[in-house]
């Protein structure tokens, strides 16, 4: 067991340190406008802060991948609460699929502008009747001439009215098997035919919407890999996404808050942390926490070290972390009683609303990227190698 | 021997249900959440049918029924999420005035007067807030009184004593919750003039029980609908090429709420029996109705939304109203913690 | 809502309770022999407190069926501590089978000593390959002259050695379906070829059996109902034992015992009903218990007054009154901390060691008698009607 | 950075395995446990593979290694339900006796004494138990203290100071618990006899600290063979026409235990980690370790009983051996409500 990342590390770690302490004053803050948070991102480029890995013929950095380099950068970037580089569903998930099994014009073309901020994406994966069952998916596209006509509806599309291009699973085969008929389309949100329509979700804000594509038309070349291969292009990324959820950190930064909320608030006059009840409550969830942090350091030692197996702490991380955020959302809105139920254009709400806010949204993250049900056939299936559901008899 | 409801108590059920199924839809609670309206129309409209008058004696212009009725009432307006008074004005507020002032009640049968309650620091007060009295006088600071357009608050004060204050007497500011269905407000007392209703703490608690009784009756109205609606959901959703309702881990989650709320319906029945007819159980039947209720409400207000999958988290389906709805109770009149203390204090086993 | 029983219940109520107390003196405890307890039985079925229903021709008092009658004479012998009638599945399982669906023959020939106590069964139904799916039994019985022959082996046979008889499910009709290839038959277990397993489990006790059938020869005439109804004869009282789990007055019960435990003991000097966390434990399970309560009541109400509906009410019952059951023990282990943990012969037991036998119990019985996943299949399918699932494709 | 086992440590805990696989199946454990027989032969086995010897300095005559080592051989034992001294003599004591008492840890380390720890009643005095000193002599009672062939036990009184006393000279009798695959006695103090071997609660502690890692790596262990018999049985058995493994309530069964599980695994071997090189966060990680180990541990070890229905109940498999001990080290040495009350003193969060 070695907890450090060694000395060379943490030359490294100055490295970034010094990098943010020089630049501090360039970084863009929440009133700055798009053409600061641009420029920011290129000199974060230009120093390696984001965009490493990618090579440079590309508009990255070009480094050699390095997940310790990786992850003291999000840690250093984190801690000194100035903007890290630039999300987004193109920078997280478009990029990486391209580099994995585009084509070198297509890595040309997109990957540059949307690492450097300038063409901003969305992606167009479920529609209302394919959820869980994503390779249902029915929105359909049809060869004329040399271009792709597209027909149908994709939802929880969440930058749409943002997005200037879209990544798109449709349907090219429909003589195929579900999963041998779907293509990965790319297409300017600006084509003819494509409607945005905000989806109010029940935390009252539109954090996705519903996206209508009536004869949409696009070039017949702007398909990444093959007719039919859609399926297997987006899965090169999808585990990706669910390793996103679940993250322990931001746990325990919020447990942090509650315990500071818990030590401020009274009720009838004693202090919520006095209160034994809640403070058991807080403590059984400090503990799951800690469990997690552990698991999430196992799992980045099972990707240092060659021969550590972590598939099973891996496979089980979002089921977990989006239950306990839930909980512990929960338990800071148990813990403000009426208070806690404060919310929107309220002086009383407490940490701006968001225990409710967040106990909501945390709700959608265990429905959303792959439901508990979903996670525990998969952590049953591929985990413990137990057989899948008999196929219905017709 | 009868536990159930009475074909009388049945005929009440369906007419308000109709009403609510016809004149309240959800596209109508809607319009009054997203404050393009008030419940004031839908007020009225069950007040052509009696509602504000339900449990006021007949005597006093009111229709004579009890809390069992109440209860059912409560549970109907749950499971329609309606936009009401009802629980403060037709159902607190009574209790609390009987015998004091009876022209109020009056006026409250007539679906003339609404009284909203403002019971929140005396049960548990919040940090800075609290109200004491003077003479006829009050000052401090009351938070999520129930309903913004009531004509008068009863008010308790932190020693628990009761005071009634005109609307327009005092600093009344919108409090907004997660619950667009209901309105709260801060209410800022001044040396604002008050007409003591009781300094009996036993009045407080008698209003303050049937209050809970109506929460709880919310809570299994609206958390039935959820599963009624996620049951529903999942016969007509498919993925796999099956209903989802075909799938054992849906089956069984929508088993489980049934099991946890099932029993429930008999425990808000037993508790407002109780409350008219067993005063010895009363209050510790009350605690731990209105505790258990909010927490199978939580786990079928979570379950039922999973069971809906992405839809169950959009605006497009409206369930959230339904969650927030349990939520809201939850917390109002006592949370599930304070209520399982004072029912361990009833029972001499804390202190 | 009307929970009294009426004015003419409560002289009955009076004539129990005369009765009972004119005759504590005849009343067997837990010393007498088996004589004074059969004598015992004779006098509670000749005045009506046991077998009340059973017709006077098949020994039994003959009353027509009172539902609040045979509630107030529970009741009342419950709360007297004195001996009621007896029980046993020959008695609360068979008898009533027999009256339903045996002949004149077989009535007049089994309820007459079954119910005097002379004649003690044990049911031979679950196998070990057929336990959730119960009618895939393989206990076999071929025909050979006017005998059945039996092989096979039960399991979770309760009383197999201290029954003089058995009611058993066994396979005649091997090329029928399961459901109809099943029949009921009865037999002495002095029958040559019986082999009796004592099955001690996780409690530490042989509370069941195993039992071994090696060629057991059975008169033809010995089956209720005819050959392949087996199924359907059993069916007609399976609702029965299942009405027997979960019921709360036993979970109130303990609850006092716990209530009074936790008055009593101390925790580093403090008493266990002071301590915060336990005592909201409590009070969640005093609150689920009296929902449980309050359920039976409406359940009975519907047994009595015809339009009422309470089927789902009847249906969770099993479930969640064994997890109930389960986790109230639990509970009472945690505040007894280390002491807890004493078992079998140790002084420092509490209530006979009785939490830690009682929490295993009650485990089986989430188990038995239809496993909480079978319930929740029930619950879904019958009181919600959702979809059985579908049939494997073969 | 390697947060996970080394080539060594696995070894290590290979040649272990084999040898419980082989040499201590559950038909041996079952004669330890229905008193055919005692752990004696166990822990000499053990002692050839230098197990008694693990942490004990190699100066000392021990193997020198540390508590990652000793956790991962906790688990094992827990793994197979295997009785031996191990927790007790070869890991707390030594601790406690480091520097005070050589002799007695060489011996310890060759496996020809075995010391038993009697700590219940300085953690959370039972009614009427409890140890005091005065001069080098014990009074009182001390509960559940483990190992009943120990040669010495290490007391602690109720202020935490720790004394050795030689087994033959106080009254000792076998206290019976739900897991036979451990003895824990009754030790009755009358003036006897015993050597102070520290006054600083710091030495006590830490011996806890260590044996609380233990337990919690004993029960990863027990419920991680749970799981796996649960997993493997549910592949056999069939119902219904197919194995039950393939009905997604029994799937979920499974999942939802290894989704529990699996981190504690990472939160033990972090725990033993800490205990040697991080010694400002050792206590409050212990705490949150064995409390949070112990509340999965008794959800796996009702689901996996779960699983195997009715065979699971019985003792023909055995698994209530499992089941026993994960109940036996929920209360041993600190229940969980104890351990969160005191990781919360740790951090300034409780009085």
């Amino acid at each position: 067991m070695d907890l450090s990342f060694g000395a060379e590390y943490e030359t490294f770690r100055t490295e970034v340190k010094d990098f943010i302490a020089n630049n501090r004053e360039s970084a863009p803050t929440s009133r700055s406008n798009a053409a600061a948070a641009k420029q920011w991102q290129k000199t974060l480029i230009e120093n390696g802060y984001t965009a490493r890995t990618i090579p440079d013929a590309y508009g990255g950095y070009g480094a050699k991948p390095d997940i310790i380099q990786s992850r003291i950068i999000a840690e250093e970037f984190a801690d000194s609460g100035i903007q890290g580089g630039m999300g987004g569903q193109g920078i997280s998930m478009l990029v990486p699929t391209l580099l994995e099994v585009g084509n070198e014009e297509q890595k040309l073309k997109f990957v540059k502008p949307t690492i450097e901020g300038d063409m901003v994406w969305c992606q167009g994966y479920s529609e209302p009747g394919a959820g869980s069952d994503l390779a249902s998916l029915r929105t359909n596209a049809v060869m004329d001439g040399d271009e792709w006509v597209i027909n149908g509806q994709k939802i929880w599309t969440s930058t749409a009215h943002l997005a200037d291009w879209i990544f798109c699973l449709v349907r090219t085969e429909p003589d195929a098997k579900k999963h041998h008929g779907i293509s990965f389309l790319l297409f300017s949100m600006d084509t003819p035919g494509i409607e945005i329509r905000p989806l109010v979700d029940m935390t009252g804000v539109a954090n996705f919407n519903e996206v209508f594509f009536t004869d949409v038309r696009v070039p017949a070349h702007q398909i990444v890999g093959n007719r039919g291969q859609g399926w297997q292009v987006a899965n090169s990324i999808l585990g990706h996404e669910r390793d996103m959820l679940g993250n322990p950190d931001a746990a325990l930064s919020r447990l942090n808050s509650l315990i500071e909320l818990m030590q401020k608030e009274t009720i009838a006059g004693e202090k919520a942390i006095d209160h034994p009840v809640f403070r058991d409550r807080l403590m059984q969830l400090q503990g799951r926490i800690m469990a997690m942090r552990f698991n999430d350091m196992r799992i980045l030692s099972s990707r240092l070290n060659e021969g550590q197996d972590a598939s099973l702490a891996r496979l089980i991380v979002k089921l977990q972390g989006t239950e306990l955020r839930h909980d512990l959302e929960g338990l800071a809105i148990d813990v403000l009683g009426e208070l806690g139920l404060a919310y929107g254009d309220n002086e009383y709400t407490r940490n701006n609303g968001t225990w409710q806010s967040q106990y909501m949204y945390q709700l959608g993250l265990i429905i959303g990227g792959g439901t508990s049900q979903i996670q525990k056939n998969i952590i049953s299936e591929r985990g413990l190698e137990m057989p899948r559901e008999p196929r219905p008899a017709q | 021997m009868e536990f159930g409801l009475s074909q009388e108590q049945t005929l009440l059920q369906d007419s308000v249900n109709r009403f609510l199924n016809e004149q309240v839809p959800l596209d109508e609670v809607r319009k009054v959440a997203t404050a393009d309206k008030n419940d004031k129309a839908v007020w009225q409209g069950l007040a052509e049918l009696g509602i504000p008058a339900l449990i006021i004696p007949e005597d006093k212009g009111g229709v004579g029924l009890g809390a069992v009725e109440a209860a059912i009432i409560s549970e109907l307006l749950g499971y329609h999420v309606t936009p009401s008074p009802f629980i403060s004005s037709a159902i607190m507020a009574p209790i609390a005035l009987a015998g004091k002032r009876d022209d109020l009640i009056a006026n409250i049968a007539a679906g003339t007067c609404r009284i909203g309650i403002a019971f929140g620091e005396a049960i548990a007060a919040k940090d800075k807030a609290g109200v004491s009295a003077s003479g006829n006088k009050l000052s401090g600071l009351s938070l999520f009184a129930l309903d913004i357009d009531a004509d008068y608050y009863l008010v308790a004060t932190n020693d628990q004593q009761l005071y009634l204050v005109a609307a327009d007497a005092v600093e009344r500011k919108n409090m907004a919750t997660i619950d667009l269905t209901r309105t709260t407000c801060e209410l800022v007392f001044d040396n604002t003039a008050a007409e003591l209703i009781s300094n009996d703490t036993e009045d407080f608690n008698r209003a303050l029980d049937i209050g809970r009784i109506m929460l709880a009756a919310d809570t299994l109205g609206a958390g039935q609908n959820m599963i009624d609606q996620a049951v529903s959901y999942a016969k007509e959703r498919e993925q796999f090429d099956r209903p989802i309702a075909s799938f054992q881990a849906v089956k069984h989650m929508c088993a489980e709420m049934t099991a946890g709320l099932e029993p429930c319906r008999s425990m808000v029945w037993y508790a407002a029996h109780a409350y008219d007819h067993l005063p010895e159980e009363t209050r510790l039947t009350t605690c731990h109705t209105k505790a258990h209720i909010s927490e199978v409400g939580k786990f079928v207000a979570k379950t039922s939304t999973e069971v809906h999958g992405g839809m169950g988290f959009t605006d497009l389906v409206g369930l959230h109203y339904w969650f927030k709805r349990i939520g809201f109770n939850r917390q109002l009149l006592g949370s599930p913690e304070l209520l399982r203390q004072q029912a361990a204090k009833l029972q001499g086993l804390a202190a």
